[in-house]
């Protein structure tokens, strides 16, 4: 049934956004993710499923036009890299606040600033803890094939809109620029207008249904007491989410006296690490958390008090790091070993590192 | 059995999509493949590589300090990817254009005149299929059957037409590539 | 009657065969070379050095800046 | 004559003026006298005439009309400061058959939302925008706008806008009616019955345009800000046509 | 020497700019810190000192101008509250990654979105761990009075010099909108061009000096290798500030068996609830840090081997509390409580949390 | 008539032109025939003519020409994308002795940086705005610009631009000509002799508008785009002045 | 001939004492109450009820629409 | 001592400079004080008020919920803060405009005729002083240098002639307190 095809990252997240009946793509160039919206445009997906595909005048007016059409009820996406998702952080917050489902992909890229456009995994805090303003959240998913590329945009929609809430999908320029193996499935039909009214009528903007109060969307409440009781209803959507919707790959942790911790590029590397150091008798594992937030607390928790010690491995200077010593909480060894700046990390610095910084250190 | 492989010329050679067919290939042996183009401003200066994973695992990384085998068709590559190689690796070059050759011994050493014969062959863009011929020639890692339909895959339904002067190419490959040197 | 006659300096490593200088002389001095540069490149050189009149046309239009013209007056 | 009582006139059979029931119930939270409140109604009573409720979202900006969606009773999102053509265009493109509007201040549309206003004339979207002119920004306590006029007093130009420095007053929607995708281009004004009428007409034809899918209607109203201007709404709006209209003329600029 | 007056902390800080010395001023107006800017229109400062002011259209344009200014090696500010905040996160990312010294203002209110006017502390994760993208920091300054207000600015231009970093300084909307006692010092004078030039002229842009190499001020390295090494001499300056800038404030630790941690209007309340629980024979200290990045680590982790606890007291939902358990590891009991959304919690809250969450909890 | 041999005319003394010593050494970064070297040799020497190398600031924007610092040996910064007149102002207004300027493409200009554009210009801010309009994002590889050509392709616009969903080209220097802050506004380009002679020229009063006060200059140099374009550069030219200049005209909008 | 008669009624409760509808009046009709509502402001009223031509204009620019009109046509 | 007061009425009432001329009187006095004014939208709506605090000791938050003392100038903010006054506090109010007078029996009410009064005096303006002159009487805490002083700094130099008029008003207010209801 499926279709086997050789595609890059940003070409697989492009065709499945088409084939998970997304409704519209705004977005805005930027390396190494303007594959998205080249692919979408030489696809004509207007004709095929009816999706719009707009470019924008900025990531700004992009994540506007998504908050916009997402005010709808309909399926809405943009992607870009790391300084054009600095430049939504205002509107990732209003998203929260207002509690509308999007999804959003950032194609990490070396900083800070303009940096390069090699891959990095620096914009963990940024995608984890809220970049924007305020006590919120955003569900992160780190896909680490061209695979997950494709199949985590229909998991991110389902989360979008079972929790009303922006999931930002982490990827890295290394997953969007290279090619894999990817197996497709079958084109979703986009939701009518009239299925939409149907399930999302209760908040979604249709026009106002005779019958129906007339649906708000917005962040704002000017009496601090109100806004308070809504953050509260948020905290305890946070929490919600962080009991039911932790995502994680094992492997070989059942003997594990180590672990590497990585996701995206980076775990594929430490798969490799992996092989090498159990070759050499090192009884390493490897914990891939899919969704960053909500974090593999307990997963982590758990293997603090039977493990050596943890290797987070990020391309970046560190960041992942400090959500496992808060799961750790001093009970085993937590080092950092990362390159970066665009710098990947070879399988053998991994394995040198985990000697160096919990085997020996 | 994984071959890391960097292919590494000029822009307009045809680097990247030898090695999408390399890639398609292997996929339609049920390998597991990767590639990874060199991408950004540096393709400005007009040179292009890409890195060809082809394995029977999991890969990790796409992108490598080291390979295996190194395809190399100008001297900027040449210069750069020369001590890239693994030693015991493989490096395979045409002298077009070259001016310093490759010096180690602790590699496979390859010559392909492919641009000579693809002159000669009247056809200028089968130049990289010659080349891939010759690495096939060395590693017979793909069947050709699949070689052919990794071709089909990688070309649109239009250029089908122009398979069998390619798979020529391939052949034509096979038979001139010489060992410069090896272990 | 006084005549000019000039002559230009392409700087062959930095020329990256744009071809634009050719179009602009206006005495078609310029051809590209059939060798390449160290980065491949054909570049720019004087084919009929007599029909310079040092008139930098092909200086101006050169994107790279690559080429350097002389100029002096002959007293014919 | 027979004497008339009011009450011989006060009838439901004698009514000739009343409020949309397109408000909401809530009071209108804006200063007394703020041209806002004479906007809102107008665009609801087009509504209303239109027939349109159950089909239009509107978009509100940061500003004083920020409050928009608590007034206007059809669904309605409030937009970033400055982003509401971007909210605006994302809905239409996948509601191309609802109508859709923007609601925009001064602050909001000409200083931080001048590119996407810029690039939504441009683009042409089928959509209407309308935009509040009073000089100032209302919301934040009177700061100077682009909008402000020469040598006019502000909380941030307390000596009065010095063009020198601070720059001339900045005519958006002669800009936008530069631009091609603009359709129907004008500047209004709502502070005599008169000029309250003609507004109306052409806030109907914005959204008479989107029906026929004309492109995008740009409508500019002249207003006053009371508090910012620390004025009383009467001399306010004498205020405004002496001074502001000189400025910001009233007119079609563009119908095509 | 001094002058006394009463002032609001927007106002304060505005004539601290002024008599730092600040050579420009740009911004845009947000409640609740428009004041900042309408104080300095209202001094003509180009009168009193030369400083410029200017308004900008947009807060990504005044951080522009900041950005701009600042690379010619005059000393810059802006101030905005969180949603301009915000917008800034793209600037900010840049200024870090170029490095390039200036000042920051957040008056932060409710969040998360358009949110409310009122006083929050819920960007502490934006400022902190940085809400722009890479691996990057800057240095927080937490006043928590109008004084403070006012100080903070000599202190932020020196630290930013010092280190060529931005230096933020994080209040909120009650000590921006409060009036209260404020000591002013004297004028500085602003510095000349050629004593900039004699200063700065191995960095900033002040015109290609004849004899020197001309300046570039960028964050941009195409090659990942140098980027790499870029961001490792980054991070080695980020130590070297962890280790040596770090300012706290310490009330009645020394027989402290708990601890209230809060920063800014929520250190003013723990310091009424440290009255109202000391009267109960509670045995309660108050560390309140004054740079919160770099954050007082050492201190509490001193504090966690000898307390039987520390309650993180902050308006907003539980942030600087990770930090508070980064350093704790475990060794002694830490709990959160806030109230959020621009609401403060009473002095009588706080001692009540303090008994459910620390001591009876 | 005796025979003159080369190396009696390339002799120091017979000097006519070379390349001017405000380049650094490295070699420019751009593909072969791209118009961006040679606005960069115009401005270099304009500013060498002038004797303002150690009084000029200039503001790289990200674009191709992000590099620009690279090869212009004058202390110049690197702005976020669009935000390069925003770094000008910011500058200028500290140091209003200085020349400061902004080198900036289409995408960078003319999209993301509409706002700081159009608020530079009303300001009348006293710097100049150089602006590379080649239709097409080069650096990203070649995306649609707000200033592509109908029906031109673009690797986001593969089938060409279709000017219903995609806007009409954004004709940014009409638009800021249209604002009383700017003082010189003109449209040249560079891909023949004259044509760089006259923008040479335009460059030279920009220059010169700085040092005596005058405001804000905007320049815009269409210009190509081979690899975006995919043409040869002797192609492009060509299709530059068929095309371009046909939508894109050469002039001077004003100068006051 | 036939004369027409309006009568205006003015939420009380809502009028924010702009005094707007007053100059609008082309009939003098309307006036100021010296009492406050429960905002405190003080409110428009009928002074001279029998000029209302019932012509809309008060409630026209009232920027709270707190004005409902009513209009009869009188033979005279 | 600390005294934690909230003035609550319609804005033009002088709502904010009387708590700033008590803010400054404190500040004469060597007190510790702060002044927050209600800010925001809801200033549209008409009203307007300032929590000032005078104390020996350094104050926690500006912003409260309860008072030691309520003054009150109109009916919204009678509604919204005679149940904000702590038990055993104080509520001072102007009866002008005022439909439902205050019903605690657990605090100290206290009435200032002050409207009137102004209105007497022929200057409107004075109303906020008379207010302020009551309030002293009530709570003799800060001598009437210092709040002349206080007043001379709050108002700018060249409105200083004024003053003399304003220190009558407030010995007019002192005069015309008068107690509703004492615990
Ligand atoms: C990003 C951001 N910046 C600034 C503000 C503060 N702000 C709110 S409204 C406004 C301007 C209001 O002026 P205008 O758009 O003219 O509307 P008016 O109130 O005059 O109707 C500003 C600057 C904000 N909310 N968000
Ligand atoms: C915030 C942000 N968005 C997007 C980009 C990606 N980007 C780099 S250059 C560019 C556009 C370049 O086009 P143009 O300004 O026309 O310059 P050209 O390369 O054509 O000279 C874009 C979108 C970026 N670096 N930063
Ligand atoms: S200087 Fe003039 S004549 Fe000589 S080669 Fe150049 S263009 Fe031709
Ligand atoms: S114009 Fe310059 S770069 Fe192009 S071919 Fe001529 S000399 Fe070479
Ligand atoms: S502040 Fe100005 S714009 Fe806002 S409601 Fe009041 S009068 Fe209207
Ligand atoms: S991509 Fe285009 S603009 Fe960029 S250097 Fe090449 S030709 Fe010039
Ligand atoms: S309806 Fe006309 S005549 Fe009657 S009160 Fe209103 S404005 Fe006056
Ligand atoms: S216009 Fe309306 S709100 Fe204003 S005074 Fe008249 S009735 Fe009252
Ligand atoms: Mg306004
Ligand atoms: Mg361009």
């Amino acid at each position: 049934m499926g279709e086997l095809r050789l595609m890059k990252g940003n070409e697989a997240i492009a065709e499945g956004f088409i084939r998970a009946g997304v409704d519209a793509y705004y977005g805005y160039p930027i390396t190494p993710q303007s594959e998205v919206m080249e692919y979408l445009m030489a696809e004509k997906p207007e004709e095929r499923t009816g999706m719009v595909v707009l470019q924008a005048e900025s990531e700004l007016a992009a994540i506007n036009m998504v908050y916009g059409a997402a005010c709808t009820g309909k399926k809405i996406v943009t992607s870009s890299s790391s300084p054009g998702i600095s430049l939504m952080q205002e509107s990732f917050s209003y998203i929260a606040g207002s509690e509308v489902p999007a999804v959003v992909l950032n194609v990490v890229r070396g900083g800070p600033g303009l940096g390069d456009i090699q891959p990095a995994q620096s914009d963990y805090f940024q995608s984890t803890k809220g970049g924007g303003h305020g006590d919120y959240r955003q569900i992160v998913l780190a896909p680490s094939s061209v695979q997950e590329m494709y199949d985590f945009v229909n998991l991110a929609f389902d989360l979008a809109f079972k929790y009303r809430i922006m999931v930002l999908i982490l990827s890295d320029g290394a997953i969007g620029q290279m090619m894999e193996k990817v197996m497709l499935d079958e084109q979703k039909p986009r939701l009518t207008n009239q299925e939409i009214k149907d399930r999302f009528d209760s908040w979604a903007l249709t026009g106002r249904t005779p019958g129906r109060e007339h649906n708000i969307i917005t962040s704002l409440d000017l009496d601090q007491e109100n806004l308070e009781r809504h953050n509260f209803h948020l905290q305890k959507k946070y929490k919600e989410i962080e009991e039911n919707e932790v995502i994680l790959e094992e492997v070989s942790l059942e003997d594990a006296e180590y672990v590497f911790m990585a996701y995206g590029t980076s775990a594929r590397i430490c798969h490799k690490a992996l092989q090498i150091a159990r070759k050499e008798g090192i009884k390493v594992g490897l914990l891939r958390p899919i969704t960053l937030w909500p974090f593999p607390e307990k997963k982590v928790k758990e293997l603090a008090s039977k493990v050596k010690g943890f290797l987070s491995v990020e391309m970046s200077a560190g960041q992942m790091i400090e959500d496992i010593r808060l799961a750790v909480e001093g009970k085993t060894k937590v080092a950092h070993f990362g390159r970066y700046g665009g710098v990947i990390h070879s399988p053998e610095e991994v394995v040198a590192a985990l000697k160096s910084k919990i085997i020996g250190g | 059995m994984t071959q890391e492989i960097i292919i590494a010329g000029f822009g307009g050679q045809g680097v990247l999509s030898m090695g999408k067919i390399m890639a398609y290939s292997g996929v339609m042996q049920d390998m597991e493949v990767s590639w990874m183009p060199s991408y950004g401003p540096e393709m400005r200066g007009g040179t292009a590589n890409v890195t060809v994973i082809l394995s029977d695992e999991r890969i990790s990384s796409p992108i490598l300090q080291i390979f295996d085998t190194a395809i190399i068709l100008n001297q900027q590559s040449m210069d750069k990817f020369e001590s890239k190689v693994k030693p015991g690796g493989t490096l395979i070059y045409d002298s077009n254009g070259i001016t310093h050759f490759p010096t180690r011994k602790d590699i496979n050493i390859f010559h392909i005149p492919a641009a000579k014969e693809a002159g000669r062959m009247g056809n200028i863009k089968t130049f990289n299929m010659i080349i891939l011929g010759g690495f096939l020639k060395i590693f017979p890692i793909m069947k050709m059957e699949n070689v052919i339909k990794g071709l089909k895959k990688s070309l649109p339904e239009r250029h089908h037409k122009l398979v069998p002067m390619n798979q020529d190419a391939i052949n034509r490959g096979m038979e001139i590539v010489e060992t410069v040197q090896t272990l | 009657m006084a005549k000019v006659r000039g002559a230009i300096v392409v700087d062959v490593e930095r020329c990256k065969g744009c071809e634009l200088c050719i179009g602009s002389c206006p005495t078609d001095v310029l051809r590209m070379a059939v060798d390449v540069n160290g980065k491949g490149y054909h570049y720019a050189y004087m084919e009929n050095p007599e029909a310079c009149t040092g008139c930098v046309n092909c200086a101006t239009v050169c994107p790279d800046t690559v080429i350097t013209v002389y100029r002096i007056k002959v007293v014919d | 004559m027979a004497e008339i009582k009011l009450e011989d006139i006060i009838k439901p059979e004698n009514l000739v003026f009343q409020k949309t029931k397109l408000f909401t119930d809530k009071p209108l939270s804006y200063c007394p006298g703020c041209g806002h409140g004479v906007v809102h109604r107008l665009i609801l009573e087009a509504i209303e005439e239109l027939g349109i409720e159950s089909e239009t979202i509107g978009v509100a900006p940061v500003g004083c009309s920020v409050l928009a969606y608590e007034f206007m009773n059809i669904d309605i999102a409030q937009a970033p400061h400055g982003r509401a053509p971007a909210l605006a265009t994302g809905i239409k493109r996948v509601y191309p058959e609802k109508f859709v509007f923007t609601y925009q201040g001064d602050g909001d549309l000409a200083a931080i939302g001048t590119a996407e206003t810029i690039h939504a004339c441009n683009r042409g979207e089928n959509i209407s925008i309308f935009f509040i002119n009073n000089g100032i920004y209302g919301m934040t306590g009177g700061q100077m706008a682009p909008t402000t006029l020469p040598g006019m007093a502000s909380s941030t130009s307390p000596y009065g806008r010095d063009v020198a420095s601070m720059g001339h007053p900045l005519k958006m929607t002669e800009l936008v009616a530069n631009l091609p995708g603009t359709r129907f281009v004008a500047r209004h004004a709502v502070h005599t019955p008169a000029l309250v009428r003609k507004a109306k007409k052409a806030i109907l034809k914005a959204f008479e345009n989107q029906k026929e899918n004309k492109g995008l209607s740009f409508i500019e109203i002249v207003s006053n800000c009371n508090s910012g201007w620390k004025m009383t709404p009467v001399k306010s709006n004498q205020w405004l046509t002496e001074n502001m209209l000189e400025y910001y003329k009233l007119g079609t600029l563009k119908d095509e």
